[in-house]
């Protein structure tokens, strides 16, 4: 149960993109195509969920028993980084079909805070392996799930005659807040809070 | 002589006549809040209504756009904001309520017909969010009545009551009394100031269905689930209230009847139509068993809303359409 | 055998009141006439006679350029007075025979009955064709090109469409009420080239005397008559076929593919007359109706402008505000009254001025009317956005192509948004595209 | 020599105009005093980072210089995360991870791609200094209507200050919570961006 309600946690009630303010510049960077926002989407789970478990170890095995705590955002960085270019290289020699979906959204997550920024929380929150890994799959499930969202809501706002001033960006940011708004609905889910 | 396209004959309604046919749907209602909460009933949805289209008129004055602020539609979303506030509110309440529906759900999107989220109901949630202490703590009780639909007990809401006193033995075997359930399906009932009436909600919808203003599969879909849904959770001992009480309390039927039949804010297709009610009963029903808040329906819908371009999306077979 | 009811539809009040009870009457020939080169779909035919000719009533006046092409004739006796530019109710200016009008001798062997009994199937097919028939219901399709379905698909449903679910109209149920034994001759001809299993004439319930006599006159010939749901647009060749048969014509295709043939009533008159009479298509009958002193049904010859035959039905009371060749849910509205009657010209609608429908066009509520009266089951509102936006591509994968121009979306429409006229306007440029 | 300086505040504004760092910005500017924290750190890790990258442009190899670059900001990252916790646990505790997180703040590495690599120390520093503030500024903005509107107060501090009464007693007791809640963010950054673009408008028509 306990994993249940950190998943939901992270899935929707502490959603990362609207709750947390994390990951925004893919957020409204790639949410003016529902089928790119898929994409991108995929590819975060991914790579979210494959960093996490790695990060988690590179601290639980290196970095403390080594009193090496202090480089963690050097490293994270790093191993983030270079994973990303790995699986680049990787899908385009293995699996040309995954790579043809995800591979133009792969160098753009390394610049997303969502991916190192949930590897600092796993180490925050003293979170298990198995923790890691559902709170990373919640997070990035919901990642998807906003963006995915706002890229359906986005191609309304497109051809609605919006403000001069509000087109594009401003009227992005009115809807994200009222999305959070919706969102906010699930605060007190099950004791679960901000 | 004039030259346009077909067709050349049109149905005899338009816009405006949806809009007033709704506001003349929600006047049961209205008049039912005045005999249960008094004349602060009246004058509370008359500032909302009046700021609702006040805030219209004076965006589209400023942005030099068509005047539309008198088509009905700001009136209903001043009436349903108002209808949504517990009637002990301060003025200012619907007042800001209304100004954050018409200016940041609606206009700044585009007006009638572009907003993605239904005014009314962000209003609410602006206000929920902003001032939750007016919003979930100041009932009052009907004139005629007590605020929990029970005689002796005047502590809540029955949806509070449900929240927080449900291990009350004298609650529990009261709730689902046959004296209870008359009193919430004829609104003597604490609640939002339009919200307590199954019944007078009811009158107006049905007008809404039979003039096809709304349609009946969203509210069949919201209101069937929250019901079917609450009886599997009596059952399951999950919610000490039977599924007549989930359906008459609370905000189901002005939210099921009015608020998710929104036009602008709902599904095209007949699927999307049932997807959409019966999403938005089963979130209403999670929220109000697990949630942190008493009620969910207003959360449900908008919840909703950010659903519906992906709906649309699904776009039904043509005739004969040929797979590829 | 149920009947199936289409998805969709609306139900306008259908204003046949006005005209249903008057007797197809003949028009005089007016002072001049002017035949348009193309009545049809398809190619346009080729004028044979000179500037000067003496021509006759049933005068073969031009040769058909290719298969889907047909001839015309002379509906009246004259000279010709050459080929000018005219007035066409497509809308544009187009090439037509002049004729004034002299006399009323008619050309030599039309009228005279013969035995068509031991005519082969493609003789039948040629007569056909070169009487100039096309399909009298609005489409102008030549008869001859539908008669000939490609061998791998043969026929085993004819459908005779009586339905006339147009709003004003009453051509083809005054036709119904007083030629039926010749639409079930035309109909038995019809039966012979294509050899089908079933023969169905379907006709609105809102036409039960109409019903009642052909039920009488079919009996024994094995030909059914169907009552079907009054209904716009009952009367499209996709929505009957599924109505009467259940068949699904495929998205983009034709009647054949599932094996049926629709065909007007009216158009089984012409073919009866065509080979019985040797009597090519000069003339039809046209409801003249809406605004004007008489009301009625006219039996009018073909090339005769709109304005002469308003005033057969005693002129216009009041002030023009529309001239509608057609009916009101797909007419087209023309800039003049000098425009001609041509063979797909079933009525005439005079709207007055006050009649006009001109209102506010508010943005789309999503009220969602429009998807649910559809009758190919399109996204009207979805398309319109798309069309707006310029995403023809992502219209044309919503349906665009095979939107059928019923109407029903706008008419239902209470923001009064144009859609039909957007979606002619999408279907253009995405035409104008796809050449590129 | 300036106008690199005030075109990072003003013209070029990384959050206002440019529409970068946005995560922090919307994260921590809940009330005034967490965006000047916020800010402060920034402006740090910016302009040392610029310092850095642009006294040693000329040795660090083309093709590795991304990788350099991240160590020599996550250096510095690294300082300001550990010293705000030593100095300042209050602060440090609200900022949370958005202090770590500035190692991929966009405007960061942005500066140090764009301009650091490419000019004389003496500019780079401006520069950094430019769009720290610019980005301090928009955020302080952010935190002050935020927390006026939403609580009532400017610039209370975490156990200390209580901050200026601004709006009065009858507001304090009704502050538009929404404000500090997260879609207040959102909201008050649309209607910042909106203005700024509707006045720019009017100003230039």
């Amino acid at each position: 149960m306990s994993l249940f309600l950190l998943f939901l946690s992270a899935f929707l009630v502490n959603n990362i993109v609207l709750m947390r303010f994390l990951g925004l510049c893919p957020f409204f960077g790639i949410s003016s195509k529902l089928d790119t926002a898929v994409g991108m989407g995929m590819s975060v789970i991914f790579v979210m969920v494959l960093s996490s478990v790695i990060t988690w170890f590179l601290y639980q095995y290196i970095l403390m028993p080594l009193n090496l705590v202090f480089l963690r955002t050097a490293a994270f960085i790093l191993v983030i980084a270079s994973l990303v270019q790995f699986l680049e290289i990787y899908f385009k020699k293995a699996i040309p079909g995954l790579y043809s979906a995800l591979g133009i959204f792969l160098p753009l997550i390394t610049t997303n805070c969502a991916i190192l920024g949930v590897a600092f929380l796993n180490i925050d929150y003293g979170h298990s392996l198995i923790q890691t890994l559902v709170y990373s799959i919640g997070v990035s499930l919901g990642f998807t799930l906003a963006l995915v969202l706002m890229a359906g809501i986005r191609m309304r706002i497109d051809n609605a005659p919006v403000p001069d001033a509000m087109k594009g960006l401003p009227i992005a940011f009115i809807t994200a807040s009222l999305m959070a708004l919706a969102f906010l609905g699930f605060q007190g889910f099950l004791g679960l809070s901000l | 002589m004039y030259i346009s396209s077909s067709p050349h004959i049109r149905k005899d309604w338009n816009v405006k006549k949806i809009m007033y046919g709704v506001v003349i749907a929600l006047m049961p209602a209205f008049i039912g809040s005045i005999y249960f909460f008094g004349w602060r009933a009246a004058y509370l949805t008359f500032l909302s209504v009046v700021t609702a289209v006040l805030t219209e008129y004076l965006f589209q004055k400023i942005t030099k756009r068509k005047i539309t602020a008198f088509d009905g539609s700001a009136i209903i979303t001043g009436i349903l904001l108002a209808f949504n506030i517990p009637v002990k509110s301060p003025w200012w309440l619907p007042v800001v309520g209304s100004f954050f529906a018409i200016l940041v759900a609606k206009q700044f999107f585009g007006g009638l017909g572009y907003n993605i989220f239904n005014p009314a109901l962000a209003g609410r949630a602006f206000v929920m969010a902003s001032w939750p202490q007016i919003m979930t703590g100041r009932w009052s009780a009907p004139l005629h009545g007590s605020i929990s639909g029970i005689d002796g007990i005047t502590s809540a809401t029955p949806l509070n009551l449900l929240k927080l006193h449900a291990t009350d033995p004298a609650v529990l075997s009261r709730i689902n009394s046959p004296e209870m359930l008359k009193n919430l399906f004829i609104g003597n009932v604490g609640g939002c100031i339009g919200e307590t009436s199954a019944l007078l909600l009811l009158i107006g919808a049905i007008f809404l269905f039979v003039m096809r203003y709304a349609d009946w599969r969203i509210s069949v879909g919201y209101i069937g689930t929250v019901f079917v849904v609450a009886w599997i959770f009596y059952l399951t001992g999950l919610t000490p209230a039977g599924p007549l009480f989930h359906i008459l309390s609370g905000g189901v039927f002005l939210g099921g009847l009015f608020m998710a039949t929104d036009m602008v804010t709902s599904p095209v297709t007949p699927a999307g139509r049932w997807i959409f009610g019966i999403a938005g009963g089963l979130i209403c029903m999670l929220i109000r068993v697990w949630g942190g808040y008493p009620e969910g329906v207003s959360y449900s819908i908008l919840f909703m809303n950010m659903f519906v371009p992906l709906l649309d999306r699904v776009r039904p077979k043509y005739l004969g359409e040929v797979k590829k | 055998m149920k009947l199936l009811k289409f998805k969709g539809g609306v139900h306008p009040h259908d204003h046949k009141e006005l005209s249903k009870s008057s007797q197809i009457m003949p028009v005089p020939a007016p002072e001049f006439v002017y035949v348009p080169l193309s009545q049809h779909t398809g190619a346009p035919s080729k004028p044979i006679v000179e500037k000067k000719a003496q021509v006759k009533k049933g005068t073969r006046l031009s040769e058909p350029v290719g298969f889907v092409s047909v001839p015309v004739h002379s509906p009246v006796s004259g000279t010709v007075m050459g080929i000018v530019p005219y007035y066409h109710p497509l809308g544009k200016k187009m090439d037509a025979i002049k004729i004034k009008v002299e006399g009323d001798e008619i050309e030599d062997g039309i009228g005279e009955e013969r035995d068509y009994s031991n005519m082969k199937k493609e003789e039948m097919i040629e007569a056909i064709k070169m009487a100039g028939i096309v399909g009298l219901g609005g489409a102008a399709f030549p008869t001859h090109v539908k008669l000939s379905p490609p061998p791998d698909k043969p026929i085993d449903t004819v459908i005779i469409n009586g339905a006339e679910c147009e709003p004003y109209l009453t051509s083809d149920y005054r036709l119904m009420l007083e030629r039926p034994d010749d639409i079930i001759k035309g109909t038995e001809i019809i039966r012979r080239i294509l050899n089908p299993k079933r023969v169905v004439i379907g006709i609105e319930d809102n036409k039960p005397d109409a019903i009642q006599i052909l039920r009488e006159k079919v009996d024994g010939t094995g030909i059914e008559v169907v009552s079907l749901p009054a209904r716009y647009p009952q009367g499209s060749e996709k929505q009957l076929i599924y109505a009467i048969t259940g068949r699904k014509v495929p998205a983009g295709g034709l009647p054949f593919d599932v094996g049926c043939y629709v065909q007007n009533v009216g158009t089984a008159i012409a073919i009866y007359e065509a080979l019985r009479f040797g009597k090519p298509l000069y003339e039809r009958v046209v409801t003249i109706t809406g605004g004007v002193n008489k009301p009625g049904n006219f039996l009018v010859p073909i090339g005769t402008p709109a304005s002469h035959v308003i005033e057969q039905a005693g002129g216009v009371k009041g002030e023009v505000g529309k001239i509608i060749f057609g009916g009101p849910m797909m007419g087209l509205a023309q800039i003049t009254d000098a425009v001609p009657v041509i063979k797909g010209t079933s009525g005439i609608l005079i709207q007055l001025k006050n009649e006009v429908h001109i209102e506010d066009v508010y943005p789309c509520i999503r009220c969602s009317s429009c998807v649910d009266v559809c009758p190919m089951g399109l996204m009207p509102n979805m398309m319109e956005m798309l069309i707006n936006a310029g995403k023809y591509e992502m219209a044309e994968k919503m349906g665009l192509m095979f939107c059928i121009e019923c109407g029903c979306c706008s008419y239902v429409c209470p923001s009064k948004r144009p859609l039909v006229h957007t979606f002619k306007m999408g279907k253009r440029e995405v035409l104008k595209r796809r050449k590129k | 020599m300036f106008k690199t300086f005030f075109e990072g505040i003003v013209k070029n504004n990384p959050v206002l105009v440019l529409a970068i760092g946005l995560c922090p910005t919307l994260a921590v500017s809940t009330s005034a005093f967490n965006a000047l924290g916020m800010g402060a750190a920034v402006i740090f890790v910016l302009t040392f980072s610029n310092l850095i990258v642009s006294s040693f442009r000329k040795v660090i190899p083309d093709s590795l210089r991304i990788p350099i670059f991240i160590i020599v900001i996550s250096t510095f990252v690294t300082i300001v995360d550990y010293v705000m916790k030593a100095y300042l646990p209050g602060l440090s505790k609200n900022l949370g991870v958005f202090v770590p997180l500035i190692v991929v703040n966009c405007i960061i590495l942005g500066r140090a791609e764009g301009f650091a690599y490419k000019n004389p120390v003496g500019k780079a520093i401006l520069d950094g200094l430019g769009s720290g503030i610019g980005f301090t500024l928009a955020i302080f903005i952010m935190g002050t209507i935020r927390e006026i509107l939403g609580q009532g107060t400017w610039m209370s501090i975490p156990g200390g200050f209580e901050g200026f009464k601004v709006l009065g007693q009858g507001f304090l007791n009704y502050p538009v919570l929404f404000m500090i809640l997260p879609p207040g963010g959102f909201l008050v950054i649309a209607f910042l961006m909106g203005g700024m673009r509707y006045f720019e408008a009017r100003r230039s028509a």
